[in-house]
């Protein structure tokens, strides 16, 4: 191997990169149960084993909901967990999440969309970006969502989760889809990390219930309930500053020869990499074409597309869905210049060569 | 053995007034008072002009509400 | 890079392999991947997943670029390997012009017909019978890819097994290598 | 002797346990879920596991047991108790992980948890209050509601028919693989509170010493929702709830 | 009694009323698991028993999970069902109402709406607009939404719910809150209908799969599964006919002195009549202030909105909540007026004063 | 007499049944799957309940039973095939309503589901095939694996510690008051075959005649997910699962 | 509708009405909203709900207005019927200034002490053990309620009980009326 | 008892040649094919020159996919 180290790059599935990345960024806990197309994440956890090694802890659930109410309790006390899903065994966990939210808990809900409503397709989808986005968990919540366009993607993010969900105690959803998932390409996987210790853990989650400590503190109660109304406004308040906060600290995108450009696609993940090549296709025609990849979707690049906005002629975005997140775009982008959409649902993908043409048209 | 005296302290403004002391005492030293405390309950009240309580906690172990100490100390 | 580099410069080869379920159509498309890995090649490896591959076909497609790799699902493909007639009913179509077609005759009725493509046959199936060792099949296919598609050479092959294979296969790799050579001695053009 | 010799601090023989602070609780006048936290706060306390126990509440009338036990807490979900006590016992090995659950919470929404944890002989207790209806939401049928028993939602009386019949999940633990220890108890009189209380200790022994899932069952009293006082509450569960509940250890593996 | 014919008058709850128009609307059954702010809905049918009566079948059910999937299938089979529940309760729901959605399943859900996230408080709240709106199911699909504002709109509104359900084969959603849910208001409950026989199910929902007029016809099959993406995607597409002709369509509010305002507020539900009254006094103070109720919440008004936003100075949104709807306005007004936002949430109310002072404020 | 005398219509004896159309059926060569389908179509015929029957698909590898029984067909989310059965039989009391559910459709994501329509005495028969597997998402652990046991998700067998003992759910409903007929059959031979059908058509018969719940389990091979032959499947489950689910009425209340 | 309109024309009326828990406080409030029907009036009758109120107080918002209701829930009110000294302490200092407080002095150890608002007491629990009675108690607060705030007429009360109650509590209708009377006897200005 | 001749028909496009009939049939009157049909399956195919079949019905009666059918007549 030529320019990385020969060692650390391997070939592996979106689903795979994910876990092998989870046991090396010191993850303690996996819990899931299967479904097409990310039962990987949980077979490459079931093979590795990293019990045996890092003493990560891995478990099948016996349902999406017992999952999300694992990764609530194990995040609870202060450990770094996760578990992963498809449509309809995300939308089982939407209660879960919500109660994450409400108490702060970090943890981390991979998210590998097929193509819905319902049982669906099992083919690559893009149509759970609002229930990623919006919920579907009651209350005024947000989680950190994270689009990744590659398998290499897919490992990092698992560090970037880790750190932001910490950080914010925060739930971080990883929001990619069945090619990405099932795609192979090279990654990098990162080096090991060690879990944290029992007395990290005290140290850097001074919240977290596990008696460690006590009685030399108050005890710790993590609950989302509060019956007095006052009260509650105040903890809802508090989120919303913290929200508004991650807002403006954590917003990721890509710009791709935006700089210029009069015409900006707006893709994140599958979309993206299938879009780019519409792009790519038209700058090599001497057309004005760039294109924004939303990296964290909430939040959103609301100020970025606000700008190409007013700079742009239109601007077209894609996604394997019906349209979810055009109505950020439009939201963000609010009348400065047309916003058009093209999509294909139902596990079919947008191909480039239609991405093209949709340009093309929106040119003319 | 000794004979065991017993006292008990009720604190009243905890109280709920269910009653259950008073059927849990096997001398029946336990009454709810016909005032009530500040939550508006009838509170408990020992009533034990004889020093007949032994002490046996009957009393505090089904108290619900954790409102009764009990006392013990061998007869003088 | 120039030392090790061969003859495709600048390339994107995306080939689809498609056959039934259990005819390691998906590993063959993991050996070509890491072979291209080995030429610091950027690789994508796209497979149809899903329950109705049971029993049906089972395809994967691969892409090798020296680029960045966009999109890792085709409307159309450089080169096609297809194993029974459906899996050539299929793709035969959907190969550019002045594209690949190499297919196995055993599985393989009515042959291909475009004429603006190059059509090469291989009796993998045949052969691997007479090395009485189903398991070199998709070997044999590989080194008659890489005879007329030389996206790699046999050498990025056998180090790229090194890697994809666990250590106590190890020992299978000179017969994959002996496979793939044979492979290129095979495979005969059509057209 | 009068009363003010033997009130003495160093005469004192009962009264709140440590562990239990000083917050009024919330129940009802007579409820019986006072008299198993007190349980719960005294063995903790003997059993020297403040800093190592993470005590789970269900959502039902015990939601906030949290606030009058000073221990850790986690507030679960309605009925995902045991799936929060299996992560937490994977995590905290060496910690005493137990939920404290209703009927409806474990019997209902949360059968599916319940029967998983139990049967994946996760090391953890779950002590769960039968008192046959939802006390928080206003007393509406249980899965342990009585044939006969009028509730908010079968104020004619359960009937088989419309509502089915009284699900026994401590019997169906009892039948399960991973459990260890599984006991029915109440704590309507002295001996029965020593006697749960008894349970209890074996149930969080057995959870320390990972020897598999425990459940003890507490038939409870509802008196709001039973619409009695608390006096007449606890002779309608002798006459009642026990003849179909037994109580009695029903598996101890040990 | 004057106005109205005294024997249809009576005092009641929402929750009361949404239980007797149900089986006077000939429902066919109720399905439901108790929770705060809600249960009086299957406590009043427990006492009203109309399976004596009219047939209607109630049950309670082991969970919200089973609830919804009990609507699923009655709605499968053609007959008219519902449930109802609070903010978590809800979220559970969210695979079986992607599921109805993607099979074209009637069916209604009660959302009597909480403060949030997680348990949060009983308190009424408005937080689950986006749950209800934008779903949290898997998939691109709409439910219709409902904002009843009184309870004589509760009842009628499980009138419009039937109609809706059955003309469109859609999820029909009546969004309300604890107070709209607890308070009693005078509701004048609607004549009995009678429920539908099985002659007119075969005859009004031949898709339905209840074995009726086998084997004289094809067997109906109720399934949102579809292996084959292309078919999946036809699906979808024709789904998303419906939702575009529901749009043109269905979409109601309420308009109130709007015609000439200078200033709106866009309200729904409980925050609407508490507008309504600091509306009220703006205009006798000779502000020309105007209200507009969206009465479905999906479709929502954009038009309306499009016209008022040219119209007005500023738009005020008022809501239960940390603002989940004003986001529907700033898209549907995209830039043509400042769109403000005046909320409480964790289950306070805004007051009427709030939102005068807030009016004053944006007038100034 | 020659071949061609025998085959004729007239001497027809044994055949795909008429309920069961030409689609061919997606499941691996030799799956269980299809001779439980025979046998449904068969009794659905023969009972003459075409159009008085629900059926109701699980999702599992049987998420797709209904392209190949010509009666009408409800596809239950994951798990929740007995709480869409539990509205039919309310709503069409006069239909047979029956389920069809796999091991994790109906022993792990489903349980609650299962044991409260079970419990409730719903007039309902609920169709399990127990492979001891997930087959449709490729080969994981299922609640009914084995101990050993091979998986995609416990690729060194299934250890107590780390995944739990398996679950019997046909037991369990057996204990239910709301059940009327719980069986246990297998169909790797014409004799069990046979029994099966005559337990399906007991099942059948009950929920009719309103006589509470029936639970039928079908022990059932999955070559796939074994990664066996279909014949070395049957060999393995005869050998394996049958001493582990012992076939059988467990329980019968007429 | 002039022929039964009493003497509050294009009125509204505020009332909140706070004890403990099972004192009727509920029902009071019902009652009081069916009587304003009687006088084709709008009413809302807004409760506080959920498990907080267990043991504690429960109170209920009742208006009666000519107009629309717009906010059922209020932060100031006409009139306060308070039974206890929680409710007292709460809800004393959101009596609008003219507005009226009525309490029991059985449950109040600190009466009022506004100057601006007019106080009546009325010994209803008092009152009701005389008569021995407990049920009566919320009627006789609603006489006195009436007495000083006429916003329906005893009549009205009358035809209202008739409607909330079901049929077989019919025969207690004469003894409600006759407390209410009483409750309009009994009731006195304290300042 | 007259003796019983059968025969059967498989639909060996419809076989997926999972040999169950093969192991069911009492007489080993069934063989997989060694060629395949459309599908890639070696179906079942019954071999039977000297009319050993009785028309058991067995192979029928295992086979999952419902490929076979069976005639039987009394012997002539
Ligand atoms: C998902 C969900 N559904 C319903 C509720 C409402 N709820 C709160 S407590 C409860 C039942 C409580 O009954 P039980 O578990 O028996 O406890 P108890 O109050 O009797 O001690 C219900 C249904 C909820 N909070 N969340
Ligand atoms: C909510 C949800 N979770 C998970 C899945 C994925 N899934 C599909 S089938 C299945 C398990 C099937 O196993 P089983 O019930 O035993 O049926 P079998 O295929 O073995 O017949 C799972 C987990 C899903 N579709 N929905
Ligand atoms: S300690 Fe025993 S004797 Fe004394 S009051 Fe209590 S119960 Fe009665
Ligand atoms: S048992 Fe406790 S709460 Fe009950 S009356 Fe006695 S002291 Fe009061
Ligand atoms: S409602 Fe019942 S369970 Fe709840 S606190 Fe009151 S008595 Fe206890
Ligand atoms: S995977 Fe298993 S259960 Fe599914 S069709 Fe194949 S053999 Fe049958
Ligand atoms: S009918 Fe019987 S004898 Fe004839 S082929 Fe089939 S199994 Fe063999
Ligand atoms: S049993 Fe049926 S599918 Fe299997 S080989 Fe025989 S005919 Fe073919
Ligand atoms: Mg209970
Ligand atoms: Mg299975």
């Amino acid at each position: 191997m030529k320019g990385n180290n020969e060692q650390d790059v391997v070939l592996l599935k979106g689903n795979e990169a994910i876990a092998k990345a989870a046991y090396r960024y010191g993850y303690d806990a996996f819990f899931g149960y299967p479904i097409t197309p990310q039962s990987e994440v949980l077979e490459t956890l079931a093979i590795d084993k990293p019990w045996e090694t890092t003493g990560m802890v891995v478990l099948q659930a016996e349902s999406e909901v017992a999952s999300i109410n694992m990764v609530y309790a194990a995040g609870a006390s202060g450990k770094c967990s996760m578990t992963s899903s498809s449509s309809p065994g995300v939308a089982l966990m939407q209660e879960g999440i919500s109660f994450m939210a409400g108490c702060g808990i970090p943890g981390l809900i991979v998210s590998v969309g097929r193509g819905g409503p319902g049982l669906g397709t099992i083919q690559p989808g893009q149509a759970d970006y609002n229930q990623a986005v919006y919920g579907g968990g009651n209350g005024d919540y947000h989680c950190i969502v994270l689009a990744p366009a590659s398998v290499q993607e897919m490992a990092d993010f698992m560090g970037l989760a880790k750190e932001l969900m910490f950080k914010w105690r925060a739930v971080v959803i990883i929001l990619s889809d069945g090619a990405i998932g099932q795609m192979m390409e090279k990654v990098v996987l990162p080096p090991y990390q060690p879990r944290r210790t029992d007395e990290e853990i005290r140290q850097q989650c001074p919240w977290a219930t596990n008696g460690l400590g006590l009685p030399g503190r108050k005890s710790n109660i993590m609950t989302s309930l509060e019956m007095d109304a006052p009260a509650m406004e105040q903890l809802n308040l508090a989120m919303e500053r913290k929200y508004a906060q991650i807002q403006q600290e954590e917003v990721r995108c890509e710009c791709i020869e935006t700089d210029d450009a009069d015409y900006v696609v707006v893709a994140y993940g599958i979309s993206a990499r299938i879009a780019q090549s519409a792009v790519q296709r038209l700058r090599k025609e001497g057309v004005k074409v760039g294109m924004l990849r939303p990296i964290t979707l909430w939040p959103f690049p609301e100020q970025q597309l606000q700008q190409l906005g007013a700079q742009c002629k239109a601007i077209l975005t894609v996604e394997a869905s019906q349209g979810q997140m055009v109505r950020d775009v439009r939201m963000a982008v609010e009348g400065r210049c047309p916003v058009h959409f093209y999509g294909r649902s139902g596990g079919m993908i947008p191909s480039p060569t239609e991405v093209y043409d949709k340009l093309r048209a929106i040119i003319q | 053995m000794a004979k065991m005296k017993g006292a008990i302290v009720v604190d009243t403004e905890r109280c709920k007034g269910c009653s259950l002391c008073t059927i849990a005492c096997p001398f029946k030293l336990i009454r709810l008072s016909p005032t009530v405390n500040h939550k508006g309950y009838n509170f408990a009240n020992q009533i034990d002009p004889e020093l007949t309580c032994t002490g046996c906690t009957a009393c505090a172990v089904v108290c619900p509400d954790g409102c009764i100490t009990v006392y013990r100390t061998q007869m003088a | 890079m120039p030392e090790l580099t061969i003859n495709l410069k600048n390339m994107t080869e995306e080939i689809i392999i498609s056959g039934f379920g259990g005819q390691g159509v998906l590993s063959m498309g993991k050996i070509i991947a890491y072979a291209g890995i080995m030429e610091d090649k950027q690789v994508s490896w796209m497979p149809a997943y899903g329950p109705e591959q049971r029993g049906g076909t089972a395809n994967v497609t691969v892409i090798i670029s020296d680029d960045t790799i966009c999109s890792p699902i085709l409307n159309e493909f450089d080169t096609a390997i297809v194993l029974n007639q459906p899996s050539l009913d299929r793709f035969e179509p959907l190969v550019k012009p002045g594209g690949t077609i190499i297919y196995d005759s055993y599985g393989i009725i009515t042959p291909p017909r475009r004429a603006d493509v190059t059509v090469y046959c291989i009796n993998a199936m045949e052969e691997a019978a007479k090395m009485s060792n189903a398991k070199v099949f998709n070997m044999l296919l590989l080194g008659g890819l890489l005879k007329v598609r030389p996206i790699a050479t046999v050498d990025d092959v056998v180090r790229g097994l090194r890697k994809a294979l666990p250590e106590r296969h190890h020992n299978l790799i000179p017969m994959n290598e002996e496979a793939v050579r044979r492979g290129m001695d095979i495979i005969r053009k059509m057209n | 002797m009068t009363r003010e010799d033997i009130i003495k601090q160093e005469n004192k023989v009962a009264g709140r346990p440590s562990l239990m602070n000083d917050m009024p609780m919330h129940y009802c006048p007579g409820c019986s879920h006072g008299v198993v936290h007190k349980i719960v706060a005294e063995l903790i306390d003997e059993m020297n596991l403040q800093d190592k126990t993470i005590g789970i509440c269900p959502v039902g009338c015990a939601v906030f047991a949290y606030r009058y036990l000073d221990i850790d807490w986690v507030e679960a979900a309605h009925g995902r108790a045991p799936a929060c006590a299996s992560a937490l016992n994977r995590l905290w090995p060496e910690h005493l992980v137990f939920t404290y659950q209703g009927d409806g919470d474990l019997g209902c929404i949360g059968t599916a948890e319940t029967i998983h944890a139990l049967n994946r002989g996760e090391n953890i207790t779950i002590i769960f209050i039968n008192n046959a209806i939802y006390g928080m939401t206003g007393g509406q049928m249980a899965p342990t509601t009585l044939m006969g028993q009028k509730t908010a939602t079968c104020p004619y009386g359960r009937e088989a028919d419309l509502h089915g019949y009284p699900l026994h999940m401590t019997d169906i633990a009892a039948t399960l693989e991973g459990t260890a220890y599984v006991s029915r108890q109440a704590v309507d009189t002295v001996a029965h509170i020593r006697a749960a209380k008894r349970a209890i200790r074996k149930a969080f022994e057995n959870s320390l010493a990972k020897k598999g899932s425990n459940l003890v069952e507490i038939v409870a009293t509802c008196s709001s929702g039973w619409k009695l006082t608390p006096a007449k509450a606890n002779e309608w569960m002798a006459e009642n709830m026990l003849p179909y509940y037994p109580l009695g250890d029903l598996k101890d593996k040990a």
